[in-house]
């Protein structure tokens, strides 16, 4: 197992925990989807995994990549974990890249600084890597600044940056998010092809249901900071088990024939939100009034799991207390 | 590039004008009859003598033409001749200029050094540290140099007796005027410092450095000091430029000659040529350091220079 | 004492912050805190937090009743000289000590107030009515209005701090409504410039062009939105250029381009005490100095204060 | 009914807007897609007149809009015919104004009985806690309704909304195209929705209008446009939209096949 996340609770001020029993597995060569709203914990999660916690968090768990505990290493082996195992993707790429260094500087620091490869040997290394990412003209792009780079360009290079020291696991957070669709769909071409050739495993962060179960090999979706559902991707789509999953696709817009949008009511829940029980249940169409007060677990369904105390299996499961 | 340096010397030359119109302008304007501080408070002045010093000074020609040769003249280097000293204000200007020099100097040394390194501790080390810089910095911009002269002459020049109280020249008889002119800049220096490196610490590139697992101390150099170097620098230009006008008040506490001391005299006395010339020295000197600083933006920061070639 | 590790300080994400389609930046009022108890007390004690900016307040307080109250509180006529009791140190009869001439600090220094305070009120009313007209002018135009207010803008910068007003002076002769007006005018383009970066980034936001799309004249959203929009951030900044004013004030006092003796202003009575020093008497220009600096003092915590919890930078 | 003729607008290095034309009809819904630097945005604030066009006319119920026409009367007259949501509703508002006091003011400009703000609120699903809320106290959700509600209380011909779902959160978001879908049905307005999303367009309008680099490539009914589209670019944006089973390297060979038209 590459990434095995068990348990992880982290609370940091809100009234309400960040994340809750949070438990998700990456193997090697597998694409696995994180999907969720603003506030969801999503990217939290992906942050925990490099021990980028928010100030004055408390966390419990475990974060093991590799069978290591991430929340529990030394500074040292944290750094090497971070330099050489896992690479980060971020978002906003012209955010990623220090506006005053050129692009060769962003791609060769780890290599140089964090490595101690020999500056040449980093310098065509960043080349290749530039070449790889399907960019013209590498060492003309190394010498260039990053305003002066698109954002598709730039994407490449980070994504350049993140297989330079060959990481085994990739976490994209919202990687393609701020590119336009078909800047979109070309990135993730790349990013599909460099996890497949060099058999990666990926987190893949994204608010996008549909992006989500079309890209990766199975999804959790998350809510308010619990994985509600956890199903390969094919299933989840075709046929979602908890109320919050059915709702994101009841309410998301498709290109084919238009049915009528089920809106889910309410808002999504903020870290204020104290919420006891099922975090969706103020905003389920089927909840109980026990919903508000059954603590979520996931409960076994076809391909996953699914924590919704009204699937009849986890009512037939239940034992009598 | 040479265009933008083109249009920066342009505008240079344009806001001169301006100033020096300005300087030249109040002068002109100013109430009275610039022949009774020339004649020196005289009593029974005849028609004859005051057509003579009108004359001398050519001061019935039309303003525009008055302009133009003092401008014309002070661009051959020609100042005029102080009604005060009856010198030649070059002479004044020339004998004046190493100990202002000096100082200014001698200051900007003090501030950059101690300023940049209180912010940069304030910024990495924060906590205790922080608040004590920002303490202390807040208090530093708060005290008049006027009143921190007096109140560091009164314990190192009187008390202990560490350094004179008055005259110039020596190193040492510069120390406590510098002293007082880098008090209040280093305060505004290190405070940019901390500011800018704080500011930068909190974007997502050096958040990308970091989860790449690039050392800390590393980061601090390589991405946060080096993002903040932009404000820093600019800073350090506007403060430095301005501290030409600071020293007006230093000189004048300190009893040193420099142009700031010559300049509150000529005003007391009305010396209309030796304040117009130290007034266009000074702003000479505040427009130049300030165009070098803008000039040298884009050598800071890259994105400055197509900016500025779009603007 | 070990900081924090480096490694947890500094992350804004609480929940998804950074992110494009479907996130929301986070709420205002969640400014990044800083951590460490040790440096929240500190600072509270030396002025940054609310304790330091609360004490502040009240001491700028007691100072405006002071001045105020001067003829009725003040033990002596600010003027009233008695060389009986030159250079006298602190006594039950003149608690503050009395100056070369015999008169009594604390009396002066409560008179001075008054001038001290007013000066840089009117200074600041004069630059703000003119800066604020400008930079919100030059911020709505754009264009070669914009151009031009910013070239006279930078022509009054290029007089670099008292220079302007010592010209003024220079030409007007001394006093203090020469100076405070001069000065006033040579603030106007640095609240000029402030309104305007500020005015700018507040124009760029859409609800003003929805007031444009509503139907409403420019002059209308400029008086009635924008300025009303800018008011807090215009007010934490004056806040400080009034310590910086009152500071200039008593500069030129000092130099003796502004108040003239009689005067109790703060700056003239440094200038006057400098004589004593060499006598060994610090309390003509300790009181008077220290008044001067703990007003600034003062004013600058409350600014910063201020900016800290608006948010606002200063340039 | 709104009538775009040959709108143009470059900008120094982009062409904004080339020869843009379209109609819609009174009542009608029309989408406006592109990606970023397609022109789309510059369109819909050249229909409103925060933009104002290189050459074209813009017209309303057969009377033009001229941004040099000044006066009072003018720009409320220009107001009634167009109105606008913008995209961020975190700073499309007023941050000083509750709810109540920001329909208040665009009513009190019109001249427009001002007691008609619950009205305008409970149109757009606010309720009386929401009325007395500043911006900041209200969610993503709650501030593009309250931006919907300023926009309709001028009662316009056309509302123009740019990438007005797009800062929302996928659950709101649908919350808000349901709301729009009912604004439209009561009051008659024409919506003119501009967006990068063609799933988005495909539910709320009837015709759509693709942008690319400032020009009309494609226009059409939603549904024929999308079922068979005919430029080699829209067939790219189409592509590109993620599905079950969708192979993102396709998205790969469309933008060299839609290159290589561009060459001819």
């Amino acid at each position: 197992m590459l990434l095995s996340v068990e348990d992880l609770t982290l609370e940091a001020g809100g009234r309400r925990p960040i994340l809750r029993d949070v438990a998700l597995q990456v193997r090697r060569g597998e694409i696995v989807g994180l999907v969720g709203e603003s506030g969801s914990g999503k990217s939290t999660i992906a942050r925990a995994v490099l021990r980028l916690l928010p100030q004055g968090a408390r966390v419990s768990g475990r974060v093991l990549v590799g069978g290591e505990d991430v929340l529990t290493m030394d500074d040292a082996r944290l750094r090497a974990l971070r330099a050489s195992d896992v690479s980060m993707i971020y978002q906003d790429p012209r955010s990623s890249l220090n506006p005053v260094r050129r692009i060769g500087d962003f791609l060769t620091e780890r290599m140089i600084l964090t490595l101690g490869r020999p500056a040449a040997e980093a310098r065509s290394r960043a080349a290749e890597l530039l070449a790889a990412v399907g960019m013209r003209d590498p060492e003309r792009r190394l010498r260039q600044y990053p305003h002066e780079l698109s954002g598709g360009m730039l994407q490449r290079v980070v994504i350049a940056a993140a297989l330079a020291a060959d990481p085994a696991l990739i976490l994209a957070d919202e990687a393609t998010s701020a590119l336009d669709v078909t800047t979109q769909a070309e990135t993730l071409a790349l990013l599909r092809t460099v996890q497949a050739e060099r058999g990666l495993g990926m987190l893949f962060i994204t608010h996008d249901l549909h992006l989500a179960s079309a890209f990766c090999d199975r999804v959790h979706v998350l809510y308010a900071g619990t994985v509600v559902e956890s199903r390969p991707a094919a299933d989840l789509f075709a046929d979602p088990r908890h109320p919050y999953t059915a709702g994101l696709l009841g309410c998301t817009p498709e290109l084919g024939d238009p049915r009528p949008l089920r809106p889910i009511p309410g808002r999504p829940p903020s870290l204020d939100d104290l919420l006891p029980g099922c975090p969706f249940s103020p905003r389920c169409p089927h909840a109980e009034a026990e919903c508000e007060t059954w603590a979520p677990r996931p409960v076994a369904v076809e391909g996953g799991v699914a924590a919704c105390r009204l699937i009849p299996v986890a009512v037939q499961e239940r034992s009598p207390v | 590039m040479a265009l933008r340096v083109a249009r920066k010397l342009a505008g240079l030359v344009a806001t001169l004008l301006a100033t020096s119109f300005i300087i030249f302008g109040a002068a002109y304007a100013a109430p009275g009859d610039p022949v009774t501080f020339l004649a020196g408070g005289k009593e029974n002045l005849t028609p004859e003598y005051l057509a003579a010093v009108r004359a001398q000074y050519h001061l019935d020609d039309p303003f525009s033409v008055q302009y133009g040769r003092w401008l014309w003249d002070a661009l051959n280097g020609d100042l005029g001749r102080s009604f005060q000293y009856n010198d030649e204000v070059l002479d004044l200007l020339a004998a004046r200029l190493p100990t202002t020099l000096g100082l200014v100097a001698y200051a900007t040394v003090l501030f950059v050094v101690i300023g940049v390194a209180l912010g940069v501790l304030a910024a990495v080390r924060g906590g205790r540290t922080d608040s004590t810089v920002v303490a202390g910095t807040t208090f530093a911009t708060s005290v008049p140099p006027f009143v921190a002269a007096t109140a560091l002459i009164s314990v190192f020049g009187v008390q202990l007796g560490w350094f004179p109280v008055a005259g110039g020249g020596s190193f040492t008889h510069l120390t406590l005027p510098a002293i007082t002119l880098a008090l209040g800049a280093v305060a505004i220096i290190s405070r940019v410092t901390r500011q800018a490196m704080v500011e930068q610490r909190e974007l997502d590139h050096v958040t990308v450095a970091r989860a790449s697992g690039l050392a800390e101390r590393l980061i601090v150099v390589r991405h946060v000091f080096r993002g903040a170097l932009g404000p820093v620098v600019t800073m350090c230009g506007l403060v430095s430029a301005g501290m030409l006008a600071g020293t007006v008040t230093v000189e004048t506490v300190f009893g040193l000659s420099g142009i700031g001391s010559l300049l509150v005299g000529a005003i007391n006395t009305h010396d209309f040529p030796v304040t117009q010339a130290v007034l266009l020295l000074m702003v000479v000197a505040y427009i130049t350091v300030t165009t070098l600083v803008e000039l040298a933006q884009p050598l800071i920061d890259p994105r400055a220079r197509i900016e500025r070639s779009r603007a | 004492m070990k900081p924090d590790s480096p490694v947890l300080r500094g992350e804004p994400d609480v929940g998804d912050a950074p992110s494009g389609p479907g996130q929301a930046p986070a709420p205002p009022g969640q400014a990044p805190a800083f951590p460490g108890r040790g440096r929240r007390r500190i600072a509270a004690l030396v002025g940054a937090g609310p304790v330091g900016s609360r004490l502040a307040s009240v001491f700028l307080a007691v100072v405006v009743l002071c001045a105020i109250l001067a003829p009725l509180a003040a033990p002596y006529r600010p003027d009233a000289i008695d060389f009986a009791v030159s250079l006298s140190p602190a006594t039950p009869e003149h608690l503050l000590g009395a100056d070369q001439s015999g008169r009594d600090l604390l009396s002066r220094v409560m008179y001075g107030a008054r001038t001290s305070l007013i000066g840089p009120l009117v200074l600041l009313a004069v630059a703000s009515v003119v800066g604020v007209a400008i930079g919100t002018l030059a911020a709505w135009s754009r264009g070669w209005v914009d151009a031009v207010l910013s070239r006279v803008t930078d022509v009054m910068y290029a007089f670099p701090g008292l220079l302007f007003v010592v010209l003024v002076v220079a030409v007007f002769g001394n006093g203090m409504t020469t100076a405070v007006l001069a000065l006033g005018l040579a603030y106007a383009p640095t609240i000029a410039k402030y309104t305007r970066s500020i005015a700018i980034t507040e124009c760029a936001k859409p609800y003003i062009d929805a007031y444009r799309v509503q139907g409403m004249g420019s002059l209308a959203i400029c008086v009635r939105h924008l300025i009303p929009n800018l008011a807090r951030s215009l007010v934490g900044y004056l806040v400080v250029l009034f310590g910086e004013g009152l500071m200039s004030l008593a500069t030129l006092s000092f130099l003796g381009f502004g108040a003239q003796p009689p005067s109790s202003d703060w700056g003239l009575m440094v200038k006057e005490g400098q004589a004593a020093i060499v006598q060994g008497a610090f309390l003509p220009v300790l009181v008077p100095g220290a008044a001067i600096a703990l007003v600034v003092v003062s004013f600058n915590v409350i600014g910063v204060r201020l900016a800290d919890r608006l948010g606002t930078r200063r340039l | 009914m709104l009538s775009v003729h040959n709108l143009c607008k470059a900008f120094p290095g982009t062409v904004a807007a080339d020869a843009v034309s379209f109609e819609l009809p009174s009542g009608g819904s029309l989408g406006l897609v592109g990606e970023s630097g397609s022109g789309k945005t510059t369109v819909a604030r050249m229909l409103v007149g925060l933009v104002r066009p290189d050459s074209g006319t813009v017209t309303v119920d057969g009377r033009v809009r001229d941004p040099r026409e000044r006066g009072r009367a003018a720009r409320l007259r220009r107001a009634r015919e167009i109105q606008m949501v913008f995209q961020d509703p975190y700073v499309s508002l007023d941050p000083r104004l509750t709810a109540a006091e920001c329909l208040r003011a665009v009513l009190r400009l019109h001249s427009k009985d001002r007691s008609r703000v619950p009205v305008l609120l409970d149109q757009v699903g606010l309720g009386t806690r929401e009325a007395g809320a500043r911006p900041h106290q209200l969610s993503g959700g709650q501030r593009q309704r309250l931006a919907i509600a300023r926009a309709l209380a001028v009662e316009p011909s056309v509302l123009v909304l740019d990438e007005a779902v797009a800062a929302l959160d996928v659950s709101i978001q649908a919350q808000i195209l349901e709301l729009l879908a009912q604004v439209r049905r009561d009051s008659g307005v024409a919506l003119l929705f501009v967006s990068h999303d063609l799933a988005v367009i495909r539910h709320l309008c009837e015709e759509t209008l693709v942008l690319h680099r400032g020009r009309v490539v494609e226009s059409g009914p939603v549904a024929k446009v999308l079922a068979e589209p005919e430029h080699p670019y829209t067939r790219l944006l189409l592509g590109s939209v993620p599905r079950p089973g969708w192979d993102p390297a396709e998205v790969v060979r469309l933008r060299r096949e839609m290159e290589a038209s561009e060459v001819f």
